[in-house]
């Protein structure tokens, strides 16, 4: 299976598009689900950034969401196949349990990312190539600048609402 | 050098790479969005060096575990949970 | 695992170890004691010893929040 | 000798100096400090691939950690 740079560099960008659309439709930067993403989002603004962009941050750190759930299934397509991935989604779902937290945005995003990234193994990506795509995508939001991915999530926060 | 190593390989360089970035970090709080991504990191790679059905199971008890660590420091920071 | 990914999560673990021994604050020395856990794992991983992995993954945060545990008492003391 | 048993003794070498001299020196920086020595011998122990060693190693530091803490608390609290 032709691994390439291209393809690792696509398999980021659909799992980007994919962890960003369902937190943002689910409300996660609405407000911070737990006491510490609250206090990670006020840290964030107070550093330069936008506040509902932070409390997305703070709910990505404090319980895992689509983010965690893209990565697992991708992870668990590799591993087993289809089956794993669902299995993955049972996972986070115990995992989001465990943080106090409903858990609707971690299941429902590994579960379409589980068939997206199933479909992307059928026309010669590999699984692998989106395990380390996903990595790059949380890269992107939480390890680069704090300011700019704080203030691009608030944007996108403001399209959702308005 | 074939496309599983180069994956394994950009996951070890950006867990690196944000280890780095959460020793640098000064504010305590905003170390926590890196150490997310170091975990991240590690979990895809525990999947990439083993493809066995059981390392879902590890992968995910290990982020689990890290989520709920960065969890209870952060909320012990903001002045512990207020219901109880 | 090949050379480069032994000296890549080994100087992880070497450098979680400084920051922690250096680091003032007792909040910071617990991430940094994060950044050591996650080093050790992939050596774990790649022995192939899933079921001990999984083990120690659920046992570090236990230990952690017996810490922290020790540090809220602490703070509504004071 | 592999890189785990060298990053192993690193570990336990320089945890137990740090713990032996903790630099504000309290009780609970000893503690976490005594936590980096604790992973150096995890890896040691992994260096022999004894994984029942290594899960009763990983049970017992953390109920030694909460043994501690409960020391701790009530020796500062009363």
């Amino acid at each position: 299976m032709p691994a390439e740079p291209l393809h690792i560099l696509i398999a980021a960008m659909v799992s980007w598009a994919n962890f960003v659309t369902i937190d943002v439709f689910f409300k996660l930067p609405e407000k911070g689900g737990v006491s510490g993403a609250s206090e990670i989002g006020r840290h964030i603004e107070e550093g330069g950034g936008a506040l509902h962009g932070g409390y997305m941050m703070g709910n990505i750190v404090s319980s895992p969401d689509a983010s965690a759930g893209t990565l697992l299934a991708s992870c668990g397509v590799y591993a087993a196949g289809i089956p794993g991935g669902l299995f993955a989604a049972l996972l986070v779902y115990i995992g989001n349990r465990i943080c106090y937290d409903p858990g609707y945005a971690g299941t429902t995003g590994c579960i379409t990312a589980t068939f997206i990234v199933y479909g992307f193994t059928l026309i010669g990506f590999s699984a692998a190539e989106f395990i380390v795509g996903m990595v790059i995508a949380i890269l992107t939001i939480q390890g680069i600048s704090h300011v700019h991915s704080s203030r691009l999530l608030a944007t996108l926060w403001r399209w959702r609402q308005g | 050098m074939n496309g599983y190593e180069i994956a394994l390989a950009l996951c070890g360089i950006i867990a690196l790479y944000a280890a780095v970035r959460v020793v640098l970090e000064k504010d305590t709080m905003r170390k926590l969005p890196f150490l997310n991504v170091v975990s991240f990191a590690i979990s895809g790679s525990i999947v990439l060096l083993i493809p066995h059905p059981l390392a879902i199971v590890a992968a995910a008890a290990y982020f689990v575990g890290s989520t709920l660590e960065s969890n209870a420091i952060a909320s012990t920071y903001a002045g512990g949970p207020k219901d109880e | 695992m090949n050379e480069l990914l032994i000296l890549v999560f080994g100087a992880m673990v070497v450098l979680g170890a400084i920051a922690t021994i250096i680091s003032r604050d007792l909040f910071d020395k617990l991430i940094s004691l994060g950044i050591i856990v996650a080093g050790i794992m992939p050596f774990l991983a790649d022995r192939g010893l899933l079921d001990v992995l999984a083990a120690t993954a659920l046992i570090a945060p236990l230990s952690t929040i017996f810490i922290l545990m020790a540090i809220r008492r602490k703070k509504d003391g004071s | 000798m592999g890189p785990e048993f060298v990053l192993g003794l690193v570990l336990i070498l320089v945890g137990t100096v740090a713990s032996a001299f903790p630099r504000p020196k309290t009780y609970l920086v000893q503690l976490i400090n005594l936590e980096i020595p604790a992973w150096g011998l995890l890896l040691v122990m992994l260096s022999y691939n004894e994984a029942l060693a290594l899960l009763t190693f990983g049970g017992v530091s953390a109920l030694s950690t909460f043994i501690y803490v409960r020391v701790i608390q009530k020796r500062e609290g009363t």
